[in-house]
């Protein structure tokens, strides 16, 4: 039940986009298709999950121990950013032709704002996960920010279509809708 | 480049938030109010200037290779001293933007600027570049926060400057996405016409 | 002979008008209107003719001063739109909340995107879900229905009671049985014609059913969307109040409370925001139904069609980008 | 972009190691010198809670705290305010986490006759213009808390809770639809008022 | 119920003026241009030389390869130019111009009104008599009816569908020809039956034609393997696809012929054409025409002689009448608006329509308001709008994707729209573009 | 030193030094080599990135120039040849100079000269229009005047007369790229060599009617007459299919023919105003003068740069 | 004849050795007009370079645009063997351990190192997935130059 509830409040009710703020920029970014937003959600999946395990690890057996809570942002940060990049350069080397289909299949994986933010609020003192549960909420996190990019991407590429007034074309347009989607949302406040 | 324009581009032409949408979720996540908004962008443009310093001083001794993670580095200790500087002397603002200064760190403005300005260029120019583009920042971020803060509560610096409740949805997320998409609407109509 | 007129096929076309489209589901409306007058007098004629008029206002503002195109308030999706918005709403909310939420309908959910045809979002429900959030108190403060009675005269100081849906969130917050919820609100014959609180629209069940067998039978809309909410309601609501009667409600109890209806039959079947293919009609219509219950039930707000609404409406895109129509000829039948 | 260096990996591997040690060095003396102003920041905090929350007094009760365990997990903080030496007063830190969102944690001051004396809110991320007018800034709504007397307030429904909402069949109005972060609020009222009767004793 | 296809449809009203017009003779014209691409396909050769005295039936244009179809002089007389004439496509075409003399039939051509039931020829004889005589497809495809009759390799016709639908509004010139000449048109189904070596018939008709119904049924006794099979009015019935779905219940594939499930459709006009052309050695150079129209005096189904100045057809109903805005030649639903009167009438010219100015203005085009009428009423399952709205933004890949090249052009989706948007407009110019491209990445 | 200030140069360098080992591997892994110069190319091109140059977009032309061995088939219209010329600076290599390109009308059928005879009601596309028949005109080959060519422009440079109902080319801002050639579905836009200064003559329709058709359908039709190849000292002119055509490349701009042309179907631009020849005029019959003032009149119209906003004006008839 | 879909991207061909052309992916993403491309940290902005396998290379040349067809359940294969399937082992033996052993920091450790197993194997089957991931391609055609 515990998890059930860290999950539903990680995908919708504390949605990380559209609630917390993390990652907006991706989310506008690389929402102009359905296609790569969906494949993007299951690589950030992967990331987040990693990245929340290895910071969890490192704040609470490294940090915490020597009591050095203040050196996180800049251990969390050369981390995850390393991190990422030994992933692909595993793929890569561990399978060439699945790294190039990865390749044209996704535009990009890195999400740093949202990776980031989610790892740091995993540790955070007031929810005082245990690894498990830091590990749930930052794949239901994952998962929340892939569920409104592919959404938002499903709303972009009808916007495209649409007959918008010039002023209001492109970007502007995209955030009076992800304010909507925001609004839609919303809805989901309270379920816990 | 004169120094003049090194130093306004960043409000305008090169604006972070309206033109080159940078760091959205702070600009997104801390203007509930002018208030936030400012404190956010001083730190933004603490952080920026500072590093901006350190990379252009230190560019010439560092490999290509290890040069991102090096400014990484550079720029986490900036955030860091910010993060406990704040914390001694402004808690109840630091409480209020709590999460979003960590994130100052990934904050591509930041990266972006070490590496496109920074490290190719003088150390007073770096300073000029990174004080522009950090109070252009500075300036979207509180418009917004104004904005929010007039619709939202009412009040603007905290000053109460109608009687009732704003629209409270202003202060909540949907609210940040629609002002900032009808901002940067206004701002490409302006533009454009001058 | 004058000069011929030469175009592509067809040459000739079909009575349908969207204006006439839009007055019919206006004129499907009119049996409501009729009983939310009846129940809420006064209150109810302003809220409906400053929406009405204000969203007509903005929408002709707005494309003659900002777009700087030809009016189409003649359409009557505009009407529409504030009259819908105007059925979600209390009967005695301020004046000034009406106009903002008309303002907000039209000029964000509908002009923001180019107008009739191009949002994404139901207009009328972007301005509710707006007012509802950013003025939660008014919002959710109900008049008493007191029919024939001078206060219908009313508009300010009408006594305020809570709506059933409010009892019942009330009711499961507190834990107690639902058997205690039965006493508080009014039974189902009452509830069927609108005698109940809520906003002033959403609380005849009866009219509300007649304007959709107008529709349905003047082709206006299809039964898909209706029934697959209402069906899915009932579904949902039966399974959880069968197996726990006392903590749970009865699915009659919810078809009929609250917006289910006014949103089945009028606001999930927008045209504009709903999905173009059958199958997708019935996958949003379940969606809209099982997120209404959800939010019901689990969410803070004691009401949730407008969200489901909403959150269906988002996902109407990738609806139509995955539930295609059958094509015609993919698989071929052999002959017996 | 004249002299960049050639990446090797030795020099690649001692330019980032100097870099990380000298951030990491300049960062621990900074922590160095911030360390007390944090500390002292944050019992700032608490002390401008005492001070609002109990009578006058004239020791040091940041000094003077003490924690108090309650059942398993449970550790509130109490800060007595005395008066040349007689206890006028004491403040609790108190929380709770039935709120709307996240844990809220108030100050709640009382009298050594177990009346509220005020209340001050600390910590909380409730919604602002709902939840937010618990906060002595933001609205008069927790004045319903100063003086409020506790050991007299009737168990209408003999749940032996005293501090409640009026929905719960208690004596406090909650703030207008934002019944749950009043609830919270009354809750954490309640677990500081239990603590009291805990200290008292 | 009645047996239709099972998605979509429109029901335009049916305005069948000339239902029980009987047919009429027009008389032959003065002068004839024939055009030597009357069918789809590679365009005749032209046989005859200016001044040649040509008799009636006689060949002037032979056909110019598989796909295409011979050319016979509809009137005797002599060549008077070969030069280009607008026809029916809008555009200026290679057409032999005839001045008339007399009318003298070439000698082979049975003129006898005897009903001929008895044949006893090969397969093979039937298909050469059939292309001999330059049949085409009178359902309007034009497609050469001889290549129908040949299906390719690999495929096996096994029944064959007889068109009486006549689903467009106003025309009524294969509903005539059913009650007059049905017996003539069962001859000609069973010679195609023995062509395509079928035992089974069926001949679909709609229901609004109940006489022509029960007059077949009445016959088809007579007949072995012939069915007449009622269907429901909904337009496009008529549409090959459709038909099949509706009385056999097999769907074509997408992109795929009739033959590829068993079935082969010829029109009903197509069969007598090939009974007269068996039976009676008369090539194709007369068809019965509907002319009708609300405004024209004297809606009726003549039988022209092709090359025939659609001028001299509407003379014959009562001339051009007053504030007309358009002239179609074929339906409302499909039929192509004429730019000039002096076009002659062809093979493919099922009836010719006048409509009245005020009926032929297109209305103002408004927004798409996403109200799916037009995914409704699509026989196809397509999704009109969006194709529109691709063909609009030149958006060709998408429209690939989306499948445009299945639409039939019927036309239900633009009647539909209440925003009364050109969907089909933009929908052809999407087809043109993707079918272009896709031959073109064949060839390659 | 103190424990804290241990304990984090130790972790903070530890994370560092592997950090560096991970992203040098890295860096290795991912190493692709791109030019520099391709960079350098891309910075020269005008980054229209409209495929006139015959790639998707300017930074794969780019990249093509870097890789192929000689410019000769490589050319960006839009840059023309100053930026040909950079580009082969930057990479040391030749470039052969290409003419400027601009595209020119060729239809002159104002709607005073090409009488319609219907009425279009479709959908306001040229193709659309095309598809279905030869045109409002009795001349099947000319101009439906819908614009689509104009819609195709990126550069502004081509705009929809109002008056004539022809598109007109403004030579300052065409690049030639081939947009609008490939749009018109009546293939009347024709690229041709600017001409020195500008100046050039070419015949402005693509009628291949029989002269007395032609002529009764647009009055200032070419009729195929032979006057000006019989004019012509140059070879420069070929008459096929009734049709005149000027090769751009062996007129010298004698325009001899503009005056012997007795439908005013060749145009000349920019060329200087001539001596009145009043003796030639006064040739002409009475009723053919007025013809031919008329088409000056219209010519005039034509060749003003009207800046109107053909889109705005499409908008305008389409509700 | 039913469609598969397809995933479909402009790509230019970079060089061809034997049957292999590489080609290069065009980047659509938001990084392409991204102005901050070359300053952005991480390794989305190096261009992608696949190679194809084409029965006649001699069809291509150097330079010429093309596109790359990919069938999309490819890609999503791709996705899960490549992203999907370790996170799973991760959080399938994170889940297993933290329940049996109840310690956080073994459990954690040991379900990252259950990746290098996983990607061993990966690495032994790389012939075989390079089989399964194949690209086609054809050539590009301009649609607004062809018409009937
Ligand atoms: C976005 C949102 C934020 C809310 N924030 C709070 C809050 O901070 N505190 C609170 O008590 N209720 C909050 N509510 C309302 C509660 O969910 C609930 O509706 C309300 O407390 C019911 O109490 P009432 O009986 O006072 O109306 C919020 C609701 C929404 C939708
Ligand atoms: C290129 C082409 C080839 C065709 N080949 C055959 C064929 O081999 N056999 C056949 O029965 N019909 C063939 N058809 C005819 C069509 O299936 C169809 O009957 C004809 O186009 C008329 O149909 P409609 O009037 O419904 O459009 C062919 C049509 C086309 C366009
Ligand atoms: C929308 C549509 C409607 C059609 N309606 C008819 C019709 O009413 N009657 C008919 O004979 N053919 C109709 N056709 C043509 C048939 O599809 C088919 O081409 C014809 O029956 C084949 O016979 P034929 O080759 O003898 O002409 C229609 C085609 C389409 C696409
Ligand atoms: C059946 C039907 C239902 C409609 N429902 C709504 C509605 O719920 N809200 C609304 O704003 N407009 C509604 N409209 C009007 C119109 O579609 C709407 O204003 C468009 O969304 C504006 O683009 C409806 C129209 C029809 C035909
Ligand atoms: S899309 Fe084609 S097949 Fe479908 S209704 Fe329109 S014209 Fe008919
Ligand atoms: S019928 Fe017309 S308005 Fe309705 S969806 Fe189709 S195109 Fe749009
Ligand atoms: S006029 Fe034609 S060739 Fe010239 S720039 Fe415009 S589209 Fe290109
Ligand atoms: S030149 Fe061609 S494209 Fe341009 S308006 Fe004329 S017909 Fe249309
Ligand atoms: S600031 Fe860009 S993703 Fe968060």
């Amino acid at each position: 039940m515990e998890y059930i509830l860290i999950i539903i409040s990680a995908i919708f009710v504390n949605n990380v986009v559209l609630m917390k703020f993390l990652g907006v920029c991706p989310f506008f970014g690389v929402s102009k298709q359905v296609g790569t937003a969906v494949g993007m959600s299951g690589a950030v999946v992967f990331v987040m999950t990693v990245a929340t395990i290895v910071t969890f690890i490192l704040q609470k057996y490294v940090l915490d121990v020597f009591e050095i809570q203040y050196m996180q942002t800049i251990t969390f940060i050369l981390v995850i950013a390393s991190l990422v990049q030994l992933v692909e350069i595993i793929l890569k080397k561990v399978s060439p032709s699945l790294f190039q289909a990865l390749g044209i299949f996704l535009p990009l994986i890195t999400t740093n704002c949202a990776v980031l933010g989610v790892a740091l609020l995993a540790v955070k003192p007031v929810y005082d996960y245990d690894l498990l549960q830091a590990t749930v909420y930052a794949v239901a996190s994952a998962i929340g920010f892939g569920l409104a990019m592919v959404i938002f991407a499903g709303l972009r590429e009808h916007m495209e279509l649409q007959d918008i007034p010039k002023g209001m074309k492109g970007v502007p347009i995209a955030f009076v809708v992800a304010g909507l989607l925001a609004l839609a949302f919303m809805g989901f406040s309270g379920i816990a | 480049m004169s120094k003049l324009k090194i130093f306004t581009r960043g409000f305008f032409s090169e604006n972070a938030v309206f033109v080159m949408l940078l760091g959205l979720c702070p600009t997104l996540g801390t203007t509930t109010s002018a208030v936030n908004g400012l404190g956010m962008g001083i730190a933004t443009t603490f952080v920026l200037v500072m590093s901006n310093i350190v990379v252009s001083l230190v560019k010439s001794q560092i490999p290509d290779k290890v040069r991102i993670p090096s400014f990484i580095v550079i720029i986490a200790s900036f955030v860091t001293i910010v993060e406990l500087t704040m914390q001694a002397y402004v808690p109840d603002l630091f409480e209020v933007l709590g999460l979003y200064i960590p994130l100052i760190v990934v904050n591509c403005l930041i990266l972006g600027r070490a590496e496109a300005f920074a490290s190719k260029n003088k150390v007073s120019d770096s300073i000029l570049d990174g004080l522009g583009m950090g109070l252009g920042f500075t300036m979207a971020l509180m418009m917004l926060g104004a904005v929010r803060e007039i619709l939202g509560s009412g009040s603007i610096f905290n000053i109460s400057i109608y009687e009732g409740d704003g629209a409270l949805v202003f202060v909540l997320a949907p609210g940040a996405f629609i002002v900032l998409g009808y901002l940067i609407a206004l701002t490409n109509i302006l533009t454009k016409k001058s | 002979m004058s000069k011929l007129i030469v175009s592509p096929s067809p040459h000739q076309l079909g009575s349908n008008s969207v204006k006439k489209l839009m007055y019919g589901v206006l004129f499907a409306l009119i049996p409501t209107l009729f009983v939310s007058v009846f129940f809420f007098g006064l209150g109810a004629i302003i809220v409906i003719l400053s929406a009405v008029i204000s969203s007509v206002l903005f929408e002709y503002l707005i494309t003659k001063f900002i777009l700087k195109r030809e009016s189409t308030v003649m359409d009557g999706s505009a009407a529409l739109t504030g009259l819908l918005l105007a059925f979600n709403l209390p009967s005695n909310l301020p004046i000034w909340l009406v106009i903002i939420g008309a303002f907000v309908a039209i000029g964000i959910g509908k002009m923001s995107f180019g107008g009739l045809g191009n949002n994404p979002f139901n207009p009328a429900l972007v301005g509710r879900v707006f007012l509802l959030i950013s003025w939660p108190v008014q919002m959710t403060t109900w008049p008493k229905p007191s029919p024939f009675t001078e206060k219908m005269l009313g508009y300010t100081d009408v006594t305020t009671g809570a709506t059933p849906l409010g009892q019942l969130a009330e009711t499961m917050r507190n834990g107690e049985s639902m058997s205690s919820l039965g006493e508080k609100v009014p039974d189902y014959m009452q509830m069927l014609i609108g005698n109940m609180g809520g906003s002033f629209g959403e609380i005849a069940g009866f009219a509300l059913i007649i304007g959709l067998i107008y529709m349905l039978m003047k082709k206006i809309i299809t039964w898909h969307i209706p029934v697959s909410i209402i069906g899915s309601v009932a579904i949902f609501t039966g399974i959880l109040w069968l197996a726990d009667p006392v903590n749970f409600a009865d699915p009659l109890f919810h078809i009929l409370t609250g917006g289910i209806l006014l949103g089945a039959i009028f606001m999930a079947t927008d045209y504009v925001t709903s999905p173009m293919s059958k199958r997708g009609m019935i996958i949003y219509g379940i969606g809209i139904g099982v997120l209404t219950i959800v939010i019901r039930i689990w969410g803070a707000f004691p009401e949730g069609v407008s969200f489901a609404i909403l959150i269906m409406n988002a996902l109407v895109p990738l609806i139509n980008m995955y539930l295609k129509p059958k094509r015609f000829g993919e698989k071929v039948k052999k002959l017996k | 972009m004249a002299s960049k260096k050639k990446s090797s990996f030795i020099n690649m591997v001692v330019v980032l190691f100097i870099v990380s040690a000298i951030a990491a060095t300049a960062l621990a003396f900074v922590y160095q010198a911030t360390k007390d102003p944090i500390k002292q920041a944050k019992l700032e905090k608490d002390k401008k809670a005492v001070g609002i929350v109990v009578p006058k007094f004239n020791n040091d009760p940041v000094s003077e705290s003490d924690t108090l365990i309650i059942g398993e997990r449970d550790q509130l903080i109490f800060f007595p305010a005395k008066m040349d030496n007689k206890l006028v007063g004491v403040a609790i830190k108190t929380y709770s986490d039935i709120g709307f969102t996240e844990r809220i944690k108030i100050m709640v001051g009382f009298t050594p006759d177990g009346k509220i004396f005020k209340t001050a809110v600390l910590e909380h991320k409730e919604t602002p213009g709902l939840g937010d007018k618990m906060q002595k800034n933001k609205g008069n709504w927790s004045e319903q808390f100063t003086n409020l007397d506790v050991p007299n307030i009737q168990d209408t429904d003999d749940d032996g809770i005293l501090i409640e909402v009026k929905n719960d069949q208690g004596t406090i109005d909650a703030i207008t639809a934002a019944t749950i972060s009043s609830r919270a609020f009354c809750d954490a009222c309640e677990r500081a008022y239990n603590a009291f009767k805990k200290i008292e004793k | 119920m009645l047996k239709t296809f099972p998605k979509g449809g429109v029901h335009p009203p049916e305005n069948k003026l000339s239902a029980n017009k009987k047919i009429e003779i027009l008389p032959v014209p003065k002068q004839v241009s024939v055009p030597v691409s009357q069918h789809i396909g590679v365009p005749a050769k032209v046989t005859v030389n200016k001044k040649d005295v040509v008799k009636v039936g006689q060949i002037i244009a032979e056909s110019g390869g598989f796909i295409s179809a011979n050319i016979h002089s509809p009137v005797s007389g002599t060549v008077f130019k070969i030069d280009e004439v607008t026809d029916t496509s809008g555009y200026k075409r290679q057409s032999v111009i005839i001045n008339v003399n007399d009318d003298e039939w070439d000698e082979k051509i049975d003129r006898s009104e005897e009903l001929i039931k008895d044949f006893d020829i090969s397969s093979e004889e039937i298909i050469k008599k059939i292309q001999n005589a330059g049949i085409v497809g009178l359902g309007g495809a034009t497609f050469p009816t001889h290549v129908k009759l040949m299906p390719p390799k690999g495929t096996k016709p096994e029944v064959l569908i007889i068109n009486g639908v006549e689903c467009e509004p106003y025309l009524t010139s294969d509903h005539i020809l059913m009650l007059e000449k049905g017996e003539e048109m069962l001859v000609g189904i069973q010679i195609l039956m023995k062509a395509l070596k079928v035992d089974k018939a069926y001949i679909g008709i709609e229901n609004n034609k109940p006489d022509a119904i029960t007059h077949l049924t009445k016959l088809v006794k007579f007949y072995k393997g012939i069915v007449v099979t009622p269907v429901k009015v909904q337009y496009p019935q008529g549409g090959e696809k459709q038909l099949i779905k509706a009385v056999i219940n097999r769907e074509v594939p997408s992109g795929g012929l009739p033959i590829a499930v068993g079935a082969v459709v010829h029109n009903v006009g197509t069969a007598y054409a090939v009974y007269e052309a068996v039976q009676k050695n008369k090539p194709l150079f007369e068809r019965v025409v509907t002319i009708t129209g609300k405004s024209v005096k004297n809606p009726g189904n003549y039988l022209v002689r092709f090359g025939t100045a659609v001028s001299d057809l509407i003379e014959a109903a009562g001339g051009v009448p007053k504030n007309t805005g358009k002239i179609i030649s074929g339906g409302p639903m499909m039929g192509k608006a004429l730019n000039t009167t002096d076009v002659p009438v062809a093979k493919g010219t099922s009836g010719i329509l006048i409509m009245p100015e005020e009926e032929s203005k297109r209305r103002v085009i408004k927004p798409c308001i996403r109200c799916a009428k037009c995914v409704d009423v699509c026989p196809m399952g397509l999704e009109p709008f969006l194709l529109m709205t691709f063909g609009e933004k030149a958006m060709h890949k998408s429209m690939e994707k989306e499948d445009v090249l299945d639409c039939i052009e019927c036309g239900s989706c633009s009647y539909a729209c209440p925003s009364d948007r050109p969907i089909l407009d933009y929908i052809r110019l999407g087809k043109n573009r993707v079918g272009a491209v896709i031959r073109a990445r064949s060839t390659k | 030193m103190n424990e804290v200030i241990t304990a984090t140069i130790i972790t903070v360098s530890s994370v560092g030094v592997v950090a560096a080992v991970i992203l040098y591997w890295a860096s290795q892994k991912f190493k692709v080599f791109e030019d520099p110069r391709i960079d350098k190319v891309e910075e020269i091109l005008p980054a229209a990135n409209c495929g006139g140059c015959g790639y998707p977009g300017c930074r794969n032309f780019a990249e093509v120039c870097v890789k192929s061995d000689s410019l000769d088939d490589l050319f960006c219209p839009v840059g023309g040849n100053g930026c040909m010329s950079s580009v082969a600076k930057v990479l040391g290599r030749e470039v052969s100079e290409k003419d400027k390109m601009t595209a020119v009308i060729r239809c002159n059928g104002a709607p005073q000269f090409r009488k319609k005879t219907t009425h279009f009601d479709g959908a306001l596309n040229c193709t659309i229009q095309s598809d279905l028949y030869a045109g409002e005109t009795a001349c099947q080959y000319g101009c439906v005047g819908l614009g689509e060519c104009a819609d195709a422009c990126d550069f502004n440079a081509l705009h929809m007369d109002p008056i004539t109902e022809l598109p007109v080319v403004t030579e300052a801002n065409c690049t030639g790229c081939n947009a609008c050639v490939v749009a018109c579905p009546k293939d009347i836009i024709e690229l041709r060599p600017a001409g020195k200064k500008s100046r050039r003559i070419f015949v402005s329709c693509i009628n291949e009617d029989r002269g007395g058709a032609a002529k009764k359908a647009c009055a200032v039709a070419c009729t195929g007459c032979t006057l000006c190849f019989k004019e012509c000292e140059y070879d420069a002119i070929v008459i096929e299919n009734f049709l005149a055509y000027i090769d751009p490349l062996k007129c010298v701009l004698c325009r001899k023919c503009v005056q012997v042309c007795p439908t005013g179907a060749i145009w000349e631009v920019n060329l200087p105003p001539r001596k009145a020849k009043p003796a030639k005029e006064t040739d002409k019959k009475p009723e053919e003068k007025k013809e031919v003032d008329l088409i000056k009149t219209a010519k005039e119209n034509i060749t003003e740069n009207k800046t109107v906003d053909n889109k705005q004006d499409k908008k305008n008839k389409t509700e | 004849m039913k469609q598969v879909k397809q995933i479909i991207h402009p790509g230019i061909i970079k060089s061809i050795s034997g049957n292999e052309l590489q080609v290069s992916i065009i980047a659509q993403a938001a990084c392409a007009s991204c102005t901050l491309k070359g300053a952005c940290s991480v390794s989305e902005v190096e261009e992608k370079i696949i190679d194809i396998y084409v029965e006649n290379p001699d069809d291509y040349k150097n330079g010429e645009s093309i596109e790359v067809y990919f069938k999309q359940s490819l890609g999503f294969r791709a996705l899960f063997l490549g992203y999907v399937l370790p996170f799973l082992i991760l959080i399938v033996s994170l889940i297993s351990l933290m329940s049996v052993t109840k310690k956080e920091l073994l459990s954690g450790i040991i379900s990252l190192l259950m990746l290098i197993p996983y990607y061993l194997i990966l690495y032994y089957s790389k012939d075989k997935i390079k089989k399964t991931f194949v690209f086609s391609i054809k050539k590009s055609f301009n649609y607004s130059s062809f018409r009937f």
